[in-house]
């Protein structure tokens, strides 16, 4: 199975990275630009054929490693 | 009496022994050097230190991957009984993800490594990690980071002001850290990280010896209790 | 195969050289194997008869050039092992992770040969300031250094920034490791004896870096973006990890012999080390950790993945070193054995893709007595030409060219204190940087010098003043000139101009080192430096060590009182 | 409009993010996980409503900043 999961910082959260994308995409022109965030996207194997236990699987390892939750949120996707 | 400390070592930390060696030059103490696969610690000791570096090379965020290890088990169940335990820098990024103090530390504002002297208010005299510093205002440390900009959610913040829990803040804010926040303290007052370096400051050959004081400070906590 | 050998940059008379030789036709993997052995950059084709004018002994030399690393004695048992390397063309691709591997490389060459690294320098050289490509050069480069030796944790303490129309399309990126070690305990790169394990350890090979020749003779399909050559990615933690695992299993006594794997990687490494023994030696290459799927034997020997090592175990160590390399989560694998053989055998899904004989590699490695021009070298200037000049404005001129410029930007994003023994530092306006001997009441200075526009207006005194400069630095600071190394960045060796500027300025610095018992201990070659047949201003690139004995005795700004006198000294 | 970006390292590139993070994984327990790849996934907003051309400008703000195309790949999303 394929796995793929978006870590990205909650809305609260000061995303430095993307206000400098922004910054950077406004200086070169692109002034259309607005509210950029800057997230992971992790993609793997993952072995059995069970979609349902796998995104159970998949949001375990999220909790415990993927994401920090004091100030990300995820979401998890299996193909 | 010796005064006995641990020093954490993961794979990636690279300021281990120049903890050991702050511990052995401030306070004369016996250090030993314990592998994070270990699931328990030296008996007797009076400081358990988390070392600066990049443990698991900072992939995914600094510190998460380090905050599982076997050892912190340890750790935690130390500290929940006491024990005094200095996060430096990558150490302060496994406490917070460790959930052992409150927050995150985020990429420095300006988006880079930085690494230069820096002056810090103590905030906080009374813990028995700055005991030593009597009237001192301020002290210098080096600080080296690319990850130092101290985050927590407006509640978590007003709670950590509201206990007096900030030890050091910056004089100058040089990553966009909250309430130029450098170092804190968890509730209980028996667990603190930072990110400057008190041990790189323990000689004046090194530009500055006010990182002694923090370690003399536990020394003199352990010497009155 | 004749053109698939100007292909991987053999020419056509040495192509004829193999062909006696072998008596037969190499195959691809055997060609390839010779064009790494014979490159400019293993072979110092065009340079090494000229590279023999350096003094390279003096009563503290231990090693001089010819291993990974110079090695010289400190005192009390202990030796200092330090080397510079350049990593330019990489570094104009990909800024970021071209000067992250040139660290990580100079790093290995310390570490192989059993010294802590304890300091890193690095000499850079950009194009002007407003050039639409040096800010993201700078960028990439400056952080690329600092990702990568913050992260292995060894402080950057010193270096020097120029800037310069000559560089636009060609930056200088040079970095210099020093390390530390027991003067007993060096390890060098020679196979002792037959019937030993030979031990890969480190992270996995793939396809990073293998030349583009290839893909050429490779037809497009699907996949061929996968098959295209890729950029060398630097993995700092596997170099921290590999640091410590290397130290660990010297210390356990298992080593016999170790070369980590530069510049293509396999082939160098194992021809090195049997054929200084005087050995043969047989890879299986099925053995081999690998991080993609079907990679060929080609592809293995020339792969230039990083952060991996080479090592010759003594009899019936192998699981002291499988027990370390666990420990430090090293991918680890017995691939081969030396022999009496005197060749290089690689055997590949039960097939021999090389038999080559070793002495020749070396023996018949071409050597060029290129032709020379004496090269243009200004009149000096006298005093008296000088046109007198409004002291103000020649101020303001020199204060705001960017050579003049301060660097802190740049060394901000370095980890100048990590290892807590920093003296000196970029920061602190010393004219060397500084690191302790830990635990002890010594102190190694260090400094890197070159004067570009000098030697470009006359090499021999460029050359010289490159060496005067990096010893006064030294002694500047109350230290005892030691040993230096050198990068020599040129243009092409097959310009006659060209060849002239590197043979004087090599006549200049050997001159100096001579006069000022100043031996080269170790050393790196780039040639080739030129863009649209224009070559870059030539740069010899000097990086220098001192002792101090007491560093209590230093020497710096902070000792300067108001009402002390100023002497000025020299001509 | 929203835009998504993925910018990923090219096949045969090392991951060592991904190393790291499979690597720790497996410590964890979770040992049917294989090959994992980290990238980043950039979301903003942007002006207009021509998709087709949003796509054209997305591309070219990946060639120009967003992506190094050295090592780097990318693709674009609108919506
Ligand atoms: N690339 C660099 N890396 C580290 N330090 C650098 C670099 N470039 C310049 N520096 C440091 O900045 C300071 C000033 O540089 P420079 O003007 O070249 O000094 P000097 O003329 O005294 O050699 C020196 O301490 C030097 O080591």
């Amino acid at each position: 199975m394929k796995a793929k999961v978006h870590v990205y910082l909650k809305p609260g959260v000061l995303d430095v990275q993307g206000k400098a994308v922004e910054g950077a995409l406004h200086d070169l022109g692109w002034g259309g630009v607005s509210n950029v965030r800057v997230g992971k996207l992790l993609e793997f194997d993952l072995d059995g054929a069970d979609q349902e236990a796998a995104r159970g699987e998949l949001k375990a390892m999220c909790e415990k490693l993927l994401a920090n939750t004091v100030i990300e949120s995820y979401k998890v996707e299996v193909a | 009496m010796t005064f006995k400390a641990a020093v954490l070592v993961f794979p990636g930390s690279n300021c281990d022994r120049d903890c050991k060696t702050a511990v052995e030059t401030t306070v004369n103490g016996k250090v030993d050097m314990v592998w994070h696969e270990d699931t328990t610690l030296p008996s007797g000791l009076d400081l358990i230190v988390i070392p600066g570096g990049f443990s698991y090379g900072d992939y995914l965020r600094c510190g998460a991957m380090a905050s599982l290890s076997p050892i912190m088990q340890a750790v935690k169940a130390e500290a929940e009984r006491g024990m005094s335990v200095l996060g430096i820098c990558n150490g302060f990024q496994i406490l917070c993800e460790a959930g052992m103090l409150p927050g995150a530390l985020l990429r420095n504002s300006a988006l880079k490594y930085v690494c230069k002297p820096i002056e810090l208010k103590i905030e906080n005299r009374k813990t028995r990690f700055t005991n030593a510093y009597g009237n001192a205002q301020s002290v210098w440390m080096t600080q080296g980071n690319g990850d130092g900009n101290f985050f927590a959610d407006e509640a978590t913040l007003k709670d950590i002001e509201d206990n007096n829990q900030v030890v050091f803040r910056y004089a100058e804010n040089p990553n966009g850290s909250m309430n130029d926040i450098a170092g804190l303290i968890n509730k209980k007052g028996n667990v603190l990280g930072m990110m400057p370096h008190p041990d790189r400051a323990f000689e004046d050959a090194l530009g500055s010896a006010d990182g002694g004081p923090l370690f003399r400070s536990l020394v003199g906590a352990l010497q009155s209790a | 195969m004749a053109q698939k050998a100007l292909e991987y940059g053999l020419k056509a008379d040495e192509y004829q050289v193999i062909l006696n030789r072998l008596g037969r036709e190499p195959n691809d993997v055997e060609l390839g194997v010779y064009s790494v052995m014979w490159s400019e950059h293993c072979s110092y084709k065009s340079s090494r008869l000229h590279l023999r004018k350096f003094p390279v002994t003096g009563p503290r030399v231990i090693c001089g050039p010819g291993e990974n690393a110079g090695v010289i004695d400190i005192d009390d048992g202990q030796a200092c092992i330090f080397k510079m390397e350049s990593h330019n063309h990489p570094s104009f691709i990909e800024p970021y992770q071209g000067a992250a591997t040139g660290v990580g490389g100079i790093m290995r060459d310390v570490f192989t040969m059993g010294a802590r690294p304890i300091a890193l320098l690095n000499a850079l050289r950009f194009g002007e300031p407003d050039h639409p490509k040096t800010r993201r050069l700078v960028e990439g480069v400056v952080s690329g250094i600092g990702g990568y030796g913050n992260c292995v944790g060894v402080p950057t303490v010193a270096g020097e920034t120029n800037f310069h129309a000559g560089y636009n399309g060609n930056i200088l990126v040079n970095a210099m490791c020093v390390g530390l070690a027991d003067a007993d305990k060096i390890f060098y790169s020679a196979a002792p004896e037959p019937g030993l394990p030979v031990v890969y350890f480190g992270s996995k090979t793939g396809r990073d870096g293998i030349h583009g020749a290839t893909m050429a003779s490779v037809e497009f399909s699907e996949d061929s973006e996968e098959k295209r050559p890729t950029v060398q990615v630097g993995d700092p933690f596997a170099e921290k990890l590999l640091i410590e695992a290397t130290l660990e299993l010297m210390a356990s006594g298992a080593v016999a012999a170790i070369q980590d794997m530069g510049a293509a990687g396999l082939t160098s490494s194992s021809v090195e080390m049997a054929g200084k023994g005087g050995l043969g030696i047989t890879l299986n290459l099925d053995k081999v950790p690998q991080r993609e799927t079907n990679m060929t034997a080609y592809e293995m020997m020339l792969s230039e993945s990083q952060e991996r090592m080479l090592a010759i175990l003594k009899p019936g160590r192998e699981e002291d070193g499988y027990r370390i390399f666990k420990k430090w989560g090293l991918d680890a694998a017995v691939i081969g054995e030396t022999n009496t053989s005197g060749n290089i055998v690689l055997l590949h899904k039960g097939e021999v893709v090389c038999d080559l004989p070793l002495a020749p590699l070396s023996d018949d490695a071409p050597l060029y007595d290129r032709p020379w021009v004496e090269p243009h070298a200004e009149a000096p200037i006298s005093h008296a030409d000088v046109p007198a000049h409004d002291l103000n404005a020649a101020l303001l001129k020199v204060i705001s060219c960017p050579d003049e410029a301060s660097k802190r930007w740049l060394w901000e994003q370095y980890d100048r204190h990590v290892m807590a023994d920093t003296l000196s530092d970029s920061s602190t306006g010393h004219d060397a940087g500084m690191v302790r001997v830990h635990g002890t009441k010594k102190a190694l200075a260090v400094t890197s010098d070159c004067t570009p526009r000098y030697v470009q207006a006359n090499p021999y005194e460029g050359g010289k003043q490159a060496v005067a400069e990096a010893w006064r630095n030294l002694t500047a600071v109350g230290a005892e000139p030691i040993a230096i190394t050198d990068n020599l960045n040129f243009g092409s060796p097959e310009k006659p101009e060209t060849m002239g500027q590197i043979v004087r300025a090599i006549d200049g610095m050997a001159e100096a080192c001579r006069e000022l018992d100043f031996p080269v201990v170790s050393g790196n070659v780039s040639l080739y430096n030129e863009t649209n047949g224009i070559s870059i201003p030539p740069t010899p690139t000097v990086g220098a060590v001192g002792l101090l004995k007491d560093y209590d005795q230093r020497v710096g700004f902070n000792k300067v009182q108001p009402g002390q006198v100023i002497i000025l000294i020299g001509e």
